[in-house]
């Protein structure tokens, strides 16, 4: 597709640059403003420059909240990739059932993330919840309302419940562009399972596994509402993700400085490593 | 090893079906069933949390608000998006592709982040707790997303079209709607499912943006599971509901789901 | 390399086929030489791509039988019929270098690495491939990939066959002439069985020792290329091959003369008996139509003509004339001058060929 | 009404797509570009067009500048190489597009869409989709699309290149009725040169964005300005030998060749014969000739023709010989250059004598 150049086209982008500036660039002013400035009440600031990064950066409850939030992404990451791609790959590639599939498997990205939060909590429940009532029937002592371990197990659980099939839905995108001819190829040169895999299926997915990749670090890095529904951030604080830490901060204690200064590092975060993993697939991509 | 393999996709739908058929098991029964006994299908069938939902206006008129504003979001960011996803699709100017990756790192904004902020913004703006603000809010996200799909859409259409009718005389309007848009149907669909899927999934901003009058049934949930004690059936049968707007709008999709979620770039 | 035949192997792809509209290859029966090189050719929709698919083992073929070297490979999956395919579009494994895609198939069959590496090295030089064999295939020409999926089949001593499908279609123009003139010198170097399906009559009849031309699902003519050009054996054949095609003109015949319009024209073989009602023409090739007048012929020689239009494409002109009403092509060549709207042409007996119902009628040479 | 490109050029990014053409199309006239791939071809037709704006230069139509008026309102028809149709409407809605666009009434669209659809022998395709139906079908449609409204200025960018073989022999039989059929300016691209031939018309051949020369075809076919022009003009290539003149004597490497026909009255200095390869035989022809020994490679058969392909000291010849000939490749072959049909070319590949047309046409 050779693209005219063509400055008019300015015109046609100005609605979509107003709107999104308009959510964006405004509160990320006042986020900045915020962040640098101290207040009392009754809307009077005084200039303190970088002193609640200062305190962010160094203050405990962050590095232990940041911490939580990598694992968590780290944990999902590496159990809904593998798992999607799979599921993709035993899909069959033609036929009445595939859309049937498709519908069923998208149903739970269609829920509210807090009525995710809701069926989780009631079906995790020791005693009511069928989840939590056969794993203690299995001789599991299960309670996630009080075991930190069990609450974190539900955590992620809800959360595969919940995304993989994002994974599943992009990865079979990927495998339904390959040609049948690269199958044919594949027989005739009596490629193994393994093989055709390697060489042509994960090659043809990485444009949309690198889709998926991104959009699953970024929504698991920042999400808020499933994991407070379900377990409020407790027992303890020991679910207390970046995004919940963050509300609570803000809304909770209502001191505004330190949670406007923890907002900017925690957008930068994202944004950073949004930008290193996109850079890497593309730059790999451009040389393989 | 063929053979069995469609085994997989079957037990990971099964184990989809799973919550959501105990949330529906919930909402057929009464609290006190739900508490009092651990039942695999309800024992005295009810459908009193669902009545109670549809006469009680705090209720209804919460899905109504949502269903207001998401409807009011799709428009707007399908109706923003169209043109710029042409423009970057047809042509090159300055800076497009700093545009486009800024628009990107939009939806890598954490809510979380911005909830405060916008709090004030429309407050300052007396647009709160209004269909608008939260319609308005939702294109922070929904617009990036919609532009990417519709940009990916569009680009399968050959440039070659857009001249000969040109050529034939249309103007660039005319030609968008009656040829263009025919011509990208489904991708418009699609990225319509996006918006209002993603719009009313989102809780966080839509509850901080609205307190009465425009209150998204997801807000009403959550007040009520903390305050009025613990009404699980009631809560399960508004989850329940939730579900249903989602599975109808997927229906009309559902032969693009695979393309749509590859945001149109296969 | 194998002997291919099929026997009595038709194809319908629909599940009841009712009667013989409903059959993309209708039934035939064909034996591919060892070591042969054969064109699948015909038009678009004949049936080509279906009969290779046959032999490859993607289709099963409704009826008939598939037979390599003697034993039936019917129902066998292509991997078990040991062939190779080169595709219409390449079909590379991307992120492989050049070496590992020629040395994929080997390596499946757990053929030994020295082996591999010295197989390899030996077919990328036939192939001039061994200058990139350490580059990503993915960014090579469009020629190049094509040769490296012939690679992979060439590098397999076992193969049967080399099946191509249409390999050309994305090759520069310019380019075609060249990778052309290599997979015929490869042929000769190799001599594997080789089927090749093409719409383009010059590839077909600069590959193949054996054309198969196809036109409706039906195979209307194997032969040479001089077989094809000298004596088509049925109408579409003699309109297919050759640029301008075939003249075909309705006539009349009585003995060794075709009545065409009132005019006689001389036929090197008598007809004695044509079949009754069948629908009688006369078919001979621009070429072999000359005009009187040049050529050292008697004034007063050949038959009338009017010319419609002459078109001069620089090595020769083609004339459109009409004898009786009926239009004709001659070909001239670039000397000969045609003024004027009237002259007269004279027919080559020898090239002359009577068909009924547009099949070839044999006739008794004289 | 004549068409104009006054000192035309466009670059794309540094690079030159077209370097200062000139020319002028008169109107009722067919004008053929030939030259290979990315000459371009595509890029002057979007000039001629207007759906791109030279870099610098005029387009005129009747003397008035239109450089900068936009396509739609230009009278001008264009058909793309790729067959493009609206996908979405029938055949029928296709042709009738640019007359509704116009605001025409529909007995009038009617009528002229139903002789655009005989023309193109698509009347009973008329309520089917462009998808449905084949190559051949398809690009009929367009071409019908493109004489329904009657522009003044008809493009055709390479129309039979994704055609099966012998559908495009059958369409190009076609195209002349289309171009008597008004009174407009006809611009057909093609990289064939037997295309051009058979089309007739005036020609421009094009090198790397420039037009080389521009005349009547069979004048740019048999005196090409320079060897450029004579490369475009022939498919399978023409064939060169390059050759010194010296002291009376004429040598080519080490052989030395009789100063007859052209290479007789040439001045001292170093020159390249061109021969086409029909005039390169392997059976001594009756006029004088020069004979050479080059080595077969491989033989190519087209049906009514072979090419054969030979090796002469390093550089590649293509003989063609008219029936079936099948030589052995490796083998070595004598062959005979006819003096009286050579081109020869000085070193800065200007013509310097051509066969002489009336004893060669």
């Amino acid at each position: 597709m050779n693209k005219t150049w063509n400055n008019g086209a300015w015109f046609m982008v100005l609605p979509v640059l107003a709107l999104v500036a308009f959510n964006a660039v405004i509160p990320l002013m006042t986020v900045v403003n915020y962040s640098v400035q101290e207040t009392f009440g009754n809307n009077i600031f005084f200039f303190e420059g970088v002193k609640w990064f200062e305190e962010v950066l160094h203050s405990e409850r962050f590095h232990a909240a940041l911490l939580r939030q990598l694992a968590f992404t780290g944990t999902i990451l590496l159990i809904e990739i593998p798992l999607g791609v799979m599921i993709a790959l035993t899909m069959p590639r033609q036929g009445p059932w595939v859309s049937v599939c498709l519908v069923l498997m998208a149903l739970p990205l269609l829920i509210p993330w807090n009525v995710v939060g809701a069926i989780w909590n009631i079906f995790a429940l020791p005693d009511i919840g069928l989840l939590g009532r056969s794993l203690n029937g299995m001789g599991f002592d299960y309670n996630y309302t009080h075991q930190p371990v069990a609450a974190w197990f539900t955590m992620i659980l809800m959360d595969v419940w919940h995304w993989t099939s994002l994974v599943v839905l992009l990865a079979y995108a990927g495998l339904r562009s390959i040609p049948d001819a690269y199958y044919q190829a594949a027989k005739i040169d009596s490629a193994s399972r393994w093989a055709v895999f390697r060489y042509i299926q994960l090659p043809k997915m990485k444009r949309v596994l690198t889709i998926a990749v991104l959009l699953r670090f970024m929504d698991s890095f920042m999400i808020y509402t499933e994991p407070f529904v379900l377990t409020g951030g407790g027992p303890g604080n020991s679910t207390t993700l970046l995004s919940i830490d963050l509300v609570k901060i803000a809304l909770g204690q209502f001191d505004l400085g330190p949670a406007a200064a923890m907002s900017i590092i925690y957008f930068l975060i994202v944004l950073l490593l949004s930008w290193v993993f996109y850079t890497l697939t593309m730059r790999s991509e451009d040389q393989s | 090893m063929k053979r069995l393999s469609w085994l997989v996709p079957a037990f990971y739908i099964f184990f989809l079906m799973l919550p959501i058929y105990w949330l529906l098991n919930m909402s057929f029964k009464t609290t006190n069933e739900i508490l009092g006994s651990f039942t695999l299908w309800p024992t005295n069938f009810t459908v009193e949390n669902y009545v109670a939902i549809f006469t009680d206006p705090t209720w209804y008129n919460g899905y109504i608000n949502s269903l207001a504003y998401v409807s009011i979001n799709t428009v707007i960011s399908i109706s923003a998006a169209l043109p710029a996803a042409y423009a970057f699709s047809r042509y090159r100017f300055l800076g497009d592709k700093h545009l486009f990756f800024w628009l990107l790192t939009n939806r890598m904004a954490p809510p979380a982040v911005f909830a405060l902020p916008f709090f004030q913004l429309y407050s300052a703006m007396n647009l709160f707790d209004t269909y608008i603000a939260v319609a308005l809010a939702h294109c922070l996200f929904n617009i990036p997303l919609a532009v990417w799909i519709l940009e990916g859409f569009m680009s399968g259409v050959p440039k070659e079209i857009d001249e000969t009718a040109y050529i034939d005389g249309y103007s660039f309007p005319r030609f968008f709607v009656k040829i263009f848009m025919p011509l990208i149907a489904s991708g418009i669909g699609v990225a319509a499912f996006f918006c209002f899927m993603f719009s009313w999934v989102e809780l966080l901003l839509a509850k901080t943006l609205t307190s009465v009058a425009a209150k998204p049934i997801a807000a009403v949930m959550t007040r009520t599971a903390s305050t009025s004690g613990y009404e699980l059936g009631l809560l399960a049968a508004a989850g329940a509901l939730t579900i249903i707007p989602g599975a109808v709008v997927i229906y009309f999709v559902r032969n693009y789901i695979a393309k749509g979620f590859a945001l149109g770039r296969v | 390399m194998a002997r291919i035949e099929l026997q009595k192997v038709a194809h319908s792809y629909l599940a009841r086929p009712a009667g013989e509209q409903d059959f993309a290859v209708k039934e035939l029966d064909l034996t591919w030489d060892d070591g042969g090189a054969y064109a699948l050719l015909g038009p678009s929709g004949c049936g080509k791509t279906t009969l290779l698919n046959i032999i490859s083992g993607l289709l099963t073929p409704s009826c008939g039988q598939v037979v390599f070297n003697g034993r039936n490979v019917t129902e066998e999956r292509p991997e078990q019929r040991n062939i190779a395919q080169v595709f219409q579009f390449p079909v590379i494994y991307d992120t492989m270098t050049v070496r590992q895609n020629l040395a994929f198939p080997l390596k499946n069959r757990h053929v030994p690495s020295d082996a591999i590496a010295a197989r390899v090295t030996e077919i990328a030089g036939m192939i001039d491939l061994d200058s990139v064999l350490d580059r990503k295939a993915h960014n090579l020409s469009a020629d190049q990939k094509q040769k490296i999926s012939l690679g992979r089949g060439l590098v397999r001593s076992d193969v049967n066959a080399i099946l191509f499908d249409e390999p050309l279609t994305v090759i520069d123009p310019h380019l075609k002439w060249q990778l052309r003139s290599q997979l015929k010198k490869l042929h000769r170097e190799f001599a594997f069985t080789m089927v090749y399906v093409t719409h383009d009559q010059t590839e077909a009849l600069t590959f193949a020792d054996k054309v198969v031309v196809m036109y409706e699902g039906e195979v209307v003519q194997i032969g040479t290329p001089e077989d094809l050009f000298e004596r088509p054996m049925h109408t579409f054949v003699g309109y297919f091959i050759g640029s301008p095609g075939m003249n075909v003109a309705p006539v009349s015949v009585e003995g060794n003369r075709a009545i065409l319009g009132g005019y006689a024209i001389k036929l090197a073989r008598t007809y004695a008996d044509t079949p009754v009602g069948a629908k009688l023409e006369l078919g001979t090739r621009p070429e072999f139509i000359r005009f009187a007048g040049n050529g050292g012929a008697k004034d007063g020689e050949g038959l009338p003509v009017t010319v419609k239009r002459v078109d001069d494409i620089g090595r020769f002109k083609v004339a459109k004339v009409e004898l009786a009403g009926v239009p004709l092509a001659v070909v001239a060549d670039e000397d000969t001058v045609i003024d004027g709207d009237e002259a007269r042409i004279v027919f080559d007996p020898d090239h002359v060929h009577i068909y009924a119902d547009s099949q070839l009628l044999e006739g008794v040479a004289q | 009404m004549t068409l104009e490109l006054r000192k035309i050029s466009k670059q794309v990014g540094g690079e030159t797509h077209i370097g200062d053409v000139d020319l002028t199309l008169a109107s009722g006239t067919l004008t053929i570009l030939l030259g290979p791939t990315l000459s371009g071809k595509t890029s002057l037709m979007r000039l001629m067009a207007g759906l791109d704006r030279p870099t610098a230069g005029q387009v005129l139509i009747d003397g008035t500048d239109v450089t900068g008026v936009p396509v739609q309102k230009r009278s001008v028809a264009m058909v793309y190489q790729q067959f493009i149709n609206y996908p979405n409407l029938t055949v029928y809605e296709n042709i009738a597009s640019p007359m509704r666009v116009a605001g025409l009434n529909r007995q009038e669209t009617d009528a002229a869409v139903r002789r655009a659809a005989d023309l193109m022998r698509l009347t009973s395709l008329l309520d089917r989709k462009p998808l449905e139906l084949s190559g051949g079908q398809q690009q009929r449609t367009a071409l019908a699309r493109a004489i329904v409204k009657g522009a003044d200025l008809v493009l055709l960018d390479e129309p039979l290149a994704n055609l099966d073989y012998k559908l495009r022999e059958e369409l190009r039989e076609e195209l002349p009725r289309l171009f008597s059929e008004t009174g407009a300016i006809f611009v057909y691209a093609t990289t064939e040169p037997t295309e051009a031939l058979l089309l007739g018309g005036n020609t421009a051949t094009l090198h790397e964005g420039r037009v080389t020369q521009f005349g009547a075809t069979l004048d740019v076919y048999r005196r090409p300005v320079d060897r450029n022009t004579a490369d475009v003009f022939s498919d399978p290539p023409m064939n060169f030998l390059a050759i010194t003149v010296g002291g009376g004597q004429v040598t080519a490497g080490e052989q030395t060749l009789p100063a007859t026909g052209q290479i007789a009255e040439l001045a001292d200095g170093r020159y390249a014969i061109g021969f086409r390869p029909n005039h390169l035989h392997l059976a001594r022809p009756e006029l004088p000739a020069i004979a050479v020994t080059a080595n077969v490679a491989v033989t190519e058969i087209t049906g009514s023709e072979s090419f054969v392909h030979l090796d002469f000291d390093g550089q590649r010849w293509i003989a063609l010989l008219h029936g079936i000939h099948d030589l052995e490749p490796g083998s070595a072959a004598e062959v005979f250059l006819d003096p009286g049909r050579f081109y020869v070319f000085n070193e800065d590949d200007a013509l310097v004598a051509a066969p002489d047309p009336a004893e060669a046409a």
